[in-house]
């Protein structure tokens, strides 16, 4: 595990075997997954994601896809049990680059009524920021 | 021409090999060449089945999980097999978000989405013997 | 910690799964982070060996050809098994140019290269009964 | 098998499921080897290309490497058999755009003894038109 400060953010680069990075910008956290979204790869994003979450205060998760080929329903859990985290602080969930694969599987478990899907993740930390105000 | 091609892989329940799992049956497939879409969803449907097999059928301890895969012309049989626990009520298993692991966050989609992607679906499981997902799916005729 | 995982493969004696055998082999041992050159490495000694089965073992019929590989730590272990022909002296077999099928062009480098991409190499054979080659390939350590 | 024929060429592109293009310019084929030359793609392409060598008189062949990444001995077989076919009438054959791992394999069978290595096929066509004059 790397951790690089910013000045306006940290960026923490997670197991080697796991392609796949956090960075937190105030209270929200970007997680940019890897090539692949399974049960192998989620253990990792899972039990680090949480960790950020509790000891950062995080209200805002959104997962950037831009980097994934493939997710199979491991990865819909992943999601929906950030979701349930910061549901309760008022927080919300976005995704962010989803590929036609992924995109698939969204649709047909039902996230995109819980979830909200954005092209870029700028555009995520814009929108937040002018919730804030 | 009556084309048939088989494989069959056999390997340890261990996580790290469910995307080695989909890799070789995509790779297998690929023989056909299929639609980026058809190869997702097979590779979708296989991973459901071995990750089901490594976490449910052994709960994540040693075992081995085995994948056959036969070609027809242009149909593909896929059989994952595990000789773990077994399904008690298999009706009540494959309904849509069942799921008997929530505390590690399965999401009760994962014999939804094979059915979703392949063609058909049967499972056949006895308690204590193991569980046997076999799915086909038919590919699209290429024109060239 | 004493990582260990294995796979097997059995699959159809036809050329067009020469390929297939090398990209499982390869995503399998992918798990390792090997370099692109030891990939290669592996990849040529086991096209090779597939190769052989397909054409000396079964003489292009039917027939199946089984792969072993097992990792322990960095070290690959491999095994390619036919239950074809056999081979009569495996000595002259292995020499360098040697080749009982020139008139399909097979050059006899198969063992030699073989023998050169990978660390050790094995070969067990019983006229009629079939071979298996066996190989291992201990990978560099990963600077992090 | 589809042939397209141009003003100072022909090409050929072989079986379907090997990807590999036949060129014939004057007494020169080019051989444009698809991404891995094994015994399963060498079957066809040594096929094909005897049968041009045959018919349309040819004396120099150029294997392209440049999109192959993948070779073991059966290509070395290939060569030396369509070495053997043009050696007797004066021919050569020269390999362009190889890549580091085929040009181990090159080096490990003595090959680049009776045959010469060149970047791009231009470059050898120049080469065979020198000679000719
Ligand atoms: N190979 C298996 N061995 C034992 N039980 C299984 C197996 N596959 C599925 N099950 C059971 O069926 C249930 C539903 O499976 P599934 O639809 O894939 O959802 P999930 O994997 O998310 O729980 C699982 O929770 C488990 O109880
Ligand atoms: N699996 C096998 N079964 C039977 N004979 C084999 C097998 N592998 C190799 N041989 C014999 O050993 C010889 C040398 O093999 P090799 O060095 O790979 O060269 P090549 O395949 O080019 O002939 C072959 O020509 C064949 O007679």
């Amino acid at each position: 595990m790397k951790e690089i400060r910013n000045k306006n953010s940290t960026i923490i680069s997670i197991h080697d075997d796991v392609k796949g990075e956090f960075e937190i910008i105030g209270q929200t956290l970007v997680v940019k997954l890897g090539e692949d979204l399974d049960h192998h790869n989620s253990l990792h994003i899972r039990e680090q994601a949480d960790k950020i979450i509790m000891n950062k205060n995080i209200k805002y998760i959104i997962f950037d896809f831009s980097g994934t080929d493939f997710m199979d329903s491991s990865g819909i859990g992943v999601i929906m049990g950030r979701y349930k985290k910061v549901i309760f602080i008022g927080g919300s969930v976005y995704v962010t680059g989803v590929s036609n694969n992924v995109d698939r599987i969204f649709k047909l478990s039902g996230l995109y009524k819980i979830i909200e899907k954005y092209n870029k993740v700028e555009e995520v930390l814009e929108l937040i920021k002018s919730k804030g105000k | 021409m009556d084309f048939t091609n088989e494989m069959k892989i056999e390997f340890d329940s261990k996580s790290i090999n469910e995307s080695f799992a989909r890799t070789v049956v995509a790779s297998f497939v690929a023989q056909l060449d299929p639609t980026i879409e058809e190869i997702n969803d097979v590779k979708t449907a296989v991973s459901e089945a071995v990750t089901n097999a490594i976490i449910h059928g052994y709960n994540n301890q040693d075992g081995k999980v085995i994948i056959s895969c036969k070609i027809k012309d242009r149909e593909v049989f896929i059989e994952v097999k595990d000789r773990g626990v077994g399904i008690e009520d298999i009706g009540k298993a494959m309904e849509p978000l069942y799921t008997t692991r929530p505390e590690i966050e399965r999401s009760g989609m994962g014999f939804s989405f094979m059915e979703a992607f392949m063609d058909k679906l049967i499972v056949e499981s006895e308690l204590g013997k193991g569980t046997t997902v076999k799915m086909s799916k038919k590919f699209e005729k290429r024109g060239d």
